[in-house]
């Protein structure tokens, strides 16, 4: 059940980037979004009981690993999302050097 | 190609017996129409004194349109009467008097004449010109839906096979009697009588599409306007009181046809243009189509 | 008015989605994937391309000689995709510098850093960046990996940043190290074409599993991905202590 | 032997080559126009009337096929012959358009394009060159001065060539085949559709109601030669697709005892009905000549499709005369105005008047074309009017009889204007050195003026030819003797009412010149009620012509508010759609993705 | 050669093309001539990265992946090489978008996607900065972030649902394991809400306007043109051979229809030349989607190719007439062309092309289209498809006679030679090829048994 719990992440990011009229803000959604999103990834590959999937010398292998290519996966993703955020946020600087505000009503129709 | 030949002689001759006979009879009416006012009218000759001093005299041209379109205008007219039943019997190009004919070579004369008014550069001629060709439009369709009747029952537009239909199964004016009135209004319109005479006005546009003639060329214009009513009225007679066995019935009717018709216009006033459009596409063409539909669809 | 539609309808699609996954018989319920179904059971017993029946620790010969079966993923199987991350990073960071890079200047910072920053901070460089490198090149034996040690490298660099005004002046090398260590990366990956005919194939001895001198290329990749995920976001914070003169 | 193939691709080679020839000599390449067209016409008459024509195709892509029929063959000489004719005056237009090149390579693709429509022997065919003849009639169209109805033209055109296309690519759904002939396998409500769908591409193309807007505005706004091809050529086309439509397909529906026929013809000969009076009211009151002449195309495409639905022997016969007299008559008349238009740079009929007494053989010839087109006889148009008629009455329609009677009448009205304002009436000292038509545009006004007579006064060999057409629809020969048509409930004969009305002219003629001489004076030497008038202009009669008639009816047909509103409301619904979903806005786009996914997660619920 | 070269080469390029600004325009049209040398050089078949058979990563090269990969590096090439100027400092990303674009085409694993669709992305969002309208590209870079989120959700759920990303497997695994359609729906609907967003399908493609309105020839056709056809082509992919529509296909239909209705009816009510092209390009975008939703592969690819070569042209004529002219309302553009009588026709071509005249490649690819929907009696969409492209006709007809005719002044630009050879010649293959097609239907006729031929052998090698 615990999973959901990132579900909700993601919508907590929805509901942001659609009440949100501000560029930061919206990037803060986005962030959470991808957090919620991650922790979703994660969660797939969870077994219980299961083990870091690294092989140590004591491990034997009665016990199971967790799957680990969701983790690989959301490595992928983290990096994914440092990428755009550095670069929403690059944007964001932009536009402010533009408007000289954050918030989207203030700027005026293009 | 003698028969062709013959025939067309006959057919002079039918034009020449029209123009006579209408011509007279018009006059017998201008009696008529004094007497009814109270004035003692002229010799019943006189139409034919008026034409043939009009005929005699010396005229101008405005250009070779103006007189071309006279010469048009007659030649067309006497081509239409020279197909023109007197008759069941007496008929130039038997079997070839076809109703279209009279409608469409009609058009021919009345063209001709149009465009030598329009032709002689007189605006009045014009309006009185557009007056004529509006006022058709109004009074041919309801009178073409009656007659389409006519000749969907009789089975053939040939106004010989029309007379026979009649004479053998009665008149169309009895078996179709509002056709008959329509077409009788329509006629009034043909002839230009009143109310329909809105395209002669005498007395703002100066005799219509006339005005500008004088001598010969207005003298051709009575004979054309004589002959063509002489078409017009017999084809009514044919159309509607059987046309005629013999000759003395045709002139008969012809006779009562025209002088009702001369009657009732002198009982009249006058609509204006559009009026008459909106009139003829009422209750005429209304009741021409109704019966149409009630005869035919049955 | 907004918010609380906007609340609804949210909170109508989580419980939707939830509520989907809930009722979904595929979906494996939290705790309860069987690893065994899926491809990563191949990569958990290394037996993708050669017959293996089980990876025991201190043994050599496996087809990926990672013990953090993540880094083997990561590095390895699908090498491929980290090549495309190193590429989104990259070109997120360079995008950065060019979205910065004209009618730019650099601001100074707007404090003077004290003696404790200063010192401190220089003590603490060569710890973090030890802790870096260390992480990168022990990617395939303990957690971590190469993303970590270079984002700590990069942290380490922020505090130097912080430190001396002056040091982002001096320091040219980054984009160099950059393209150097992204080429490499490339470069390896095409060497394998050349030597047993697969890209990105560990062309290397994958020796023995839980040395550290074991797994083929595994640590030289992640060392370059730590190298140059370092560098990446070390510019990017350079780029982001830049002002538009507008 | 020649092949049709060769024929088509060669004409589009030739307009290639007056393309490349125009781009230095627009006139030369304007010339070529005129050879290629009169190569055409003759090689299709000559090879045509011997049936001496192959269908065969090696060159073009194979779903390309071709077929000789006596319906294509005569729709194909027709729309020829009217290429060939207004071709003589292109070398007098082209230096007045903005492309001369393009005008000559389009004119002679569009020529392509119709051969290739009438002789097509499966629909991919029949659409290729339908389209074709499309896209490149339709830049013909701006090189004039106005631009806008080319989009009228497109727009119209594509509605009529896209039901065409849905129609021939239902068939093909259900017969698996593309042949002209599987529209008559179909049955029933699929049959219908067809039916319905070729018919409205019928009505574009030929400009019936309500499609008939596009006919004013693009006949009367693009230059004189390009009206003319299209009125008495391109238009045509619709008549191909009416007939196939009409007559190939039938659909069982109700058959109506009172008129004999089905309700789907009807239903057409209804609509051709409307075409004719809506045609013919908006004629009499267009002050541009040239809209005027379209209005009255419009009518007569109304009378083709009138005589299509009846689906008789005479009223097919009468359809085929029609077009073939409409053709003649009505590019005559369009050639005689763009003279008026060449000469005096206008066709407003009320900026016009006493044009005959500079031009008055260009002044005959619309004579006679509008003669014609009235059905006065002795011309073509009579002829086939009559046949109309006829079949008419024998159907007894009686509402469509009104139209056609009213049609037939209203038509002497607006014919009668441009005659009476434009060429008759005072001349006007304006137009002072105004000359005569070039001898080069004498050529086809005389040729098609001589045509329009001929089929008029001998009608057998046409109808000799249309017989063969009709019968290869499955209906019987007209009968004809040594002098008439049979017809339903008369004869006519052709001949005799010529000979019979040139007798009469004659005589009277004789009549008239025996008299006294008349003198000859000017035309302000009139008589004007006391009043005294020194300008001609004032003196003229042209403007609102019609005026007391013209009262009694709106001047702007209803249908063309109905298209405006139909535009606007697409741009209305363009701009929602800008606004709701190209708004620049993030949340829109994240508001629609969480709606759609809430749907399809509540879907099973909902 | 191996395929994977056409991802390394440019992205070993980009790579060294940062350490030396002066080389880096070199160094891309290097690249890009390596590419489209090596596109009409490798050879079909499964290459793996890595060695890792179906466990790994697997790049595909069929008939279907090939002709992309043609058209895309042809049209990225000329792109690049008629608007030099404009690439300026975004070489480095040009190289990236280009290892993005190849990767999308040849990959066979669902995450790489994913990874190639970010690299695509934010090269996207980078080529679009220089519009100097950082809002709409922010706007741009949220929503493709999202949508890429959303396809990794649908990506993950399916992951964790047949335990493999390789494409060719999901198919017969979802078949082994009969999981219900019911169950993936979601999964599905998301990924294609995530690609949609790329594919610019209706609701989700705010950000095209902002973007595009004002982008320049280089921007436009990257966009508009090669980006778009890259991810149609991939959208093309997943459809055909990985999607399994079933109960989702109801919405997803709407979607597209609304997408191609909207984008044609917004160009109608579009009054300046770029915004109308734009939309249009929406509309088509839905169209080809469409196609695929509905299994008819080779219609959509004919549709593709013919959208990209006649988008190429319609972009880059437009961009270089707004360059010269400043404006690009299309009031005050009338007549541009009858100075520029060239690169008036190639425009002229490509619009009648796209409208689906005869004689164009656009005609072929129409009845085409319609041949295919009919012979599924798909009378509601072809009916649809009819009505639309009535619409698209209609504004594409105004504007080309506005284009040609002015009623006042002229105003005047000037093309590069090379843009107007580039141009011609593309305009005369539509022409070519709307006369004589059979060497491309004849090469398109394998595409579909090809795609399925991986997913019958199961990703094997």
């Amino acid at each position: 059940m615990i999973q959901y719990a990132s579900i909700i992440l993601i919508m907590l990011g929805l509901y942001g980037l659609l009440t949100n009229r501000n560029v930061i803000k919206i990037i803060i959604s986005l962030n959470v979004f991808e957090i919620g999103l991650n922790l979703f990834i994660i969660s797939v590959g969870y077994v219980d009981g299961g083990l870091a999937p690294i092989l140590t010398g004591n491990s034997t292998s009665v016990l199971s690993f967790v799957d680990p290519l969701p983790h690989a996966l959301v490595l992928t993703s983290i990096v994914i999302g440092v990428g755009t955020t550095a670069l929403g946020l690059a944007f964001a600087k932009k536009i402010y050097a533009k408007y000289g505000t954050y918030e989207i009503d203030e700027m005026g129709v293009e | 190609m003698s028969v062709i030949l013959m025939s067309m002689l006959i057919g002079l001759g039918v034009a020449l017996f029209g123009f006579t006979l209408q011509t007279t009879i018009g006059g017998i009416n201008r009696k008529v129409v004094g007497r009814m006012q109270k004035r003692y009218g002229p010799k019943w000759y006189q139409e034919f004194l008026d034409i043939f001093k009009a005929l005699s005299k010396r005229a101008i041209s405005h250009g070779w349109i103006y007189d071309f379109g006279v010469i048009m205008a007659v030649g067309g007219i006497t081509a239409t009467a020279m197909f023109m039943p007197i008759t069941d019997s007496l008929v130039a190009f038997a079997g070839y008097d076809n109703f279209f004919i009279f409608v469409y070579l009609l058009a021919v004369g009345m063209l001709g004449m149009a465009m030598s008014a329009s032709g002689s550069g007189n605006p009045l001629a014009s309006i009185g010109v557009m007056r004529a060709l509006t006022q058709m439009l109004a009074y041919e369709v309801p009178f073409m839906v009656v007659v389409i009747t006519i000749i969907k029952v009789s089975g053939t537009s040939s106004l010989t096979g029309i007379m026979e239909f009649q004479q053998a199964n009665g008149w169309f004016a009895l078996s179709l009697p509002i056709g008959f009135g329509v077409a009788f209004l329509s006629l009034l319109g043909m002839l230009g009588k009143k109310p329909f005479e809105t395209y002669i006005a005498p007395s703002e546009i100066a005799s219509g599409p006339m005005v500008e003639y004088g001598g010969k060329q207005l003298g051709l214009l009575f004979v054309m306007h004589e002959i063509a009513t002489f078409i017009e009225v017999s084809l009514f007679v044919h159309l509607f009181l059987g046309g005629a066995s013999n000759i003395i019935e045709f002139l008969a009717k012809y006779f009562i046809v025209y002088t009702v018709a001369n009657l009732i216009s002198n009982l009249n006033g006058r609509f204006k243009i559009d009026q008459v459009v909106v009139f003829f596409y009422k209750w005429p063409l209304a009741l021409a189509v109704l019966q149409a539909i009630w005869v035919l669809w049955r | 008015m907004k918010k609380v539609l906007s609340l609804l309808v949210v909170l109508a699609l989580g419980f939707g989605i939830i509520n989907s996954l809930n009722q979904n018989s595929s979906f494996p319920k939290f705790g309860e994937a069987d690893v065994s179904d899926r491809v990563s059971d191949r990569y958990i017993n290394k037996n993708v391309t050669e017959e293996n029946e089980e990876v025991i620790f201190g043994e050599d010969g496996y087809e990926t000689g990672s013990s953090n079966f993540v880094t083997s993923i990561v590095a390895n199987y699908r090498s491929f995709d980290t090549l495309g991350e190193v590429t989104v990073l990259f070109i997120s960071a360079f995008g950065v510098a060019l979205l910065f890079s004209k009618d730019s200047k650099r601001v100074s910072l707007n404090f003077k850093p004290n003696f404790m920053l200063r010192v401190g901070s220089r003590a603490l460089f060569g710890l973090i960046i030890m802790t870096g490198i260390y992480i990168s090149v022990h990617g395939h034996l303990t957690p971590g990996g190469g993303f970590p040690g270079g984002t700590m490298i990069a942290s380490s660099i922020l505090l130097l940043y912080l430190s001396n005004d002056s040091f982002r002046t001096k320091i040219k090398g980054f984009k160099l190290l950059e393209g150097f260590m992204g080429s490499l990366y490339v470069l390896i990956g095409v060497a394998g074409i050349y030597v047993t005919g697969y890209f990105l194939e560990n062309f290397l001895d994958t020796g023995v599993v839980g040395d550290l001198f074991s797994a083929g290329i595994i640590p030289i990749v992640y060392v370059i991905i730590g190298l140059k995920v370092g560098s990446e976001i070390a510019s990017i914070i350079d780029n982001f202590l830049t002002e538009e003169v507008s | 032997m020649f092949s049709i193939e060769l024929v088509v691709l060669s004409t589009l080679l030739a307009g290639v080559l007056a393309y490349i020839v125009s781009i230095k000599l627009p006139k030369l390449g304007s010339y070529l126009t005129i050879l290629a067209s009169l190569a055409v016409f003759s090689v299709l008459a000559y090879f045509g009337f011997n049936n001496n024509l192959d269908a065969e195709v090696n060159l073009i892509p194979q779903f390309v096929l071709f077929k000789t029929s006596m319906f294509g063959l005569y729709f194909a000489i027709i729309v020829s012959f009217i290429f060939f004719m207004v071709s003589f005056f292109n070398p007098y237009f082209i230096k007045d358009y903005k492309y001369p090149a393009a005008y000559n390579l389009f004119y002679l693709m569009a020529l392509a394009g119709t051969i290739g429509v009438f002789f097509a022997s499966n629909f991919i065919t029949l659409f290729i060159f339908f389209e074709i003849v499309v896209w490149t009639s339709m830049f013909l169209i701006p090189l004039g001065k106005k631009r806008k109805p080319t989009v009228t033209y497109f727009v119209f055109s594509t509605v009529g060539s896209f039901a065409m296309l849905y129609a021939v690519m239902f068939t093909f759904s259900i017969t698996g085949s593309f042949d002209l002939a599987a529209i008559s396998v179909l049955s029933g409500k699929s049959a219908l559709l067809v039916y319905i769908l070729l018919a409205v591409a019928g009505f574009a193309k030929l400009g019936a109601y309500p499609f008939y807007v596009w006919l004013p505005k693009v006949l009367g706004k693009s230059p004189d030669p390009v009206s003319a091809v299209f009125s008495g050529g391109i238009e045509k086309l619709g008549a191909f697709i009416a007939f196939m439509a009409i007559l190939r397909i039938s659909p069982a529906s109700i058959y109506l005892e009172a008129v004999g026929m089905y309700l789907q013809n009807y239903v057409i000969a209804i609509f051709g009905a409307i075409t004719i009076v809506v045609g013919t009211l908006q004629a009499i009151r267009q002050d541009d000549a040239k809209k005027l002449l379209a209005y009255s195309s419009a009518s007569n495409g109304g009378y083709i499709l009138v005589a299509i639905a009846m689906s008789s022997s005479i009223s097919l016969t009468g359809a085929m005369y029609h077009i073939l007299a409409h053709a003649l008559a009505s590019t005559a008349a369009f050639l005689a105005i763009a003279v008026v238009h060449y000469r005096t740079k206008t066709t407003k009929i009320s900026e016009l008047g006493g044009m005959i007494h500079h031009m008055p053989l260009t002044y005959m010839v619309y004579l006679m074309a509008i003669i014609s087109m009235a059905g006065i006889p002795p011309m073509g148009g009579f002829i086939s009017k009559w046949l109309i008629f006829q079949a008419v009455i024998n159907k007894q329609m009686i509402i469509v009889a009104v139209a056609t009677f009213f049609g037939s009448i209203g038509s002497f009205l607006y014919v009668f204007r441009p005659l009476a304002a434009l060429f008759l009436g005072q001349k006007l000292p304006k137009y002072k050195g105004v000359k005569e038509a070039p001898f080069l545009m004498m050529i086809p006004l005389i040729i098609l003026t001589l045509g329009s007579f001929y089929i008029g006064v001998i009608p057998n060999q046409v109808i000799d030819f249309s017989n063969k057409v009709i019968a290869e629809f499955g209906f019987g020969p007209l009968l004809m003797n040594e002098f008439g048509i049979q017809g339903a409930n008369g004869t006519l004969s052709a001949p005799i009412i010529a000979s019979v009305f040139g007798l009469g002219v004659v005589v009277i003629a004789i009549i008239f010149f025996i008299l006294p001489k008349s003198r000859k004076v000017g035309l302000m030497d009139t008589y004007t009620s006391g009043e005294f008038i020194y300008t001609e202009e004032l003196l003229h009669y042209s403007a609102d012509f019609y005026a007391p008639f013209e009262r009694l009816y709106p001047a702007k047909p209803l249908i063309s508010k109905v298209y405006a509103m139909i535009k606007e409301k697409v741009n209305e619904l363009g701009r929602f759609f800008k606004y709701w979903f190209f708004t620049n806005k993030p949340e829109v786009t994240v508001l629609w993705i969480v709606l759609i996914l809430t749907l399809l997660v509540w879907g099973d619920i909902l | 050669m191996n395929p994977v070269l056409l991802i390394a080469i440019p992205l070993l390029f980009a790579f060294l093309s940062i350490m030396n600004k002066k080389f880096a325009r070199p160094l891309l049209l290097v690249a890009l001539l390596l590419d489209v040398y090596l596109v009409f050089t490798i050879s079909k078949g499964l290459y793996s990265i890595g060695g890792f058979s179906q466990y790994g990563i697997n790049l595909l090269v069929d008939q279907y992946s090939l002709i992309g990969l043609m058209v895309v590096n042809v049209v990225f090439f000329l792109t690049v090489v008629t608007n030099c100027k404009e690439v300026k400092r975004l070489s480095t990303v040009l190289l990236v978008a280009l290892a993005g674009v190849n990767g999308l085409l040849l990959t066979n694993d669902l995450f790489n996607l994913f990874v190639f669709l970010e690299i695509v992305g934010i090269s996207a969002y980078l080529i679009t900065s220089g519009n100097k309208r950082p809002l709409a590209t922010f706007n741009y870079l949220v929503q493709g972030t999202v949508g890429s989120g959303l396809y990794l959700l649908g990506l993950i759920l399916l992951y964790s649902m047949t335990g493999t990303l390789n494409m060719a497997l999901i198919l017969p695994t979802i078949v082994d394991k009969a999981i219900p359609l019911s169950n993936l729906a979601l999964p599905f609907m998301l990924m294609f809400i995530g690609l949609g967003v790329e594919a610019k399908l209706l609701p989700f493609n705010s950000w095209v306007k902002g973007v595009l309105q004002n982008a320049n020839a280089l921007t436009s056709v990257l966009i508009a043109g090669v980006f778009a056809t890259t991810i149609a082509l991939t959208f093309g992919r997943l459809l055909s051979t990985v999607f399994v529509l079933g109960s989702i296909s109801n919405i997803v239909l709407v979607i597209l229809a609304v997408t191609m209705l909207a984008g044609e009816v917004a160009a109608f009510a579009s009054k300046r030349i770029r915004e109308v092209l734009l939309f249009s390009a929406i509309a088509q975008s839905g169209l080809i989607i469409l196609l695929f939703a509905n299994g008819l592969v080779i219609p959509a690819i004919m549709l593709i190719i013919a959208n990209i070569v006649s988008k190429y042209i319609l972009f880059t004529i437009t961009g270089k007439m707004v360059d010269g002219t400043k404006t690009d309302e299309i009031e005050s553009l009338q007549g541009v062309f009858s100075k520029n009588k060239l690169v008036g026709f190639a425009f002229t071509v490509a619009s009648l092309s796209v409208i689906g005249l005869p004689l164009f490649f656009g005609f072929i690819v129409k009845l085409n289209i319609l041949t295919s929907l009919f012979s599924q009696y798909q009378l509601f969409l072809s009916a649809l498809i009819l009505v639309v492209s009535l619409i698209e006709g209609t504004y594409f007809v105004k504007l080309l006679i506005k284009l040609w005719y002015s009623v006042g002044e002229v105003k005047t630009f000037k093309v590069d030679a090379l843009v107007k050879v580039v141009t011609l010649i593309f305009a005369l293959g539509l022409i070519v090829f709307g006369v004589y097609t059979k060497p491309l239907t004849d090469s398109l006729m394998t595409v579909p048994e090809e795609m399925m031929e991986a997913i019958a052998e199961r990703g094997n090698f």
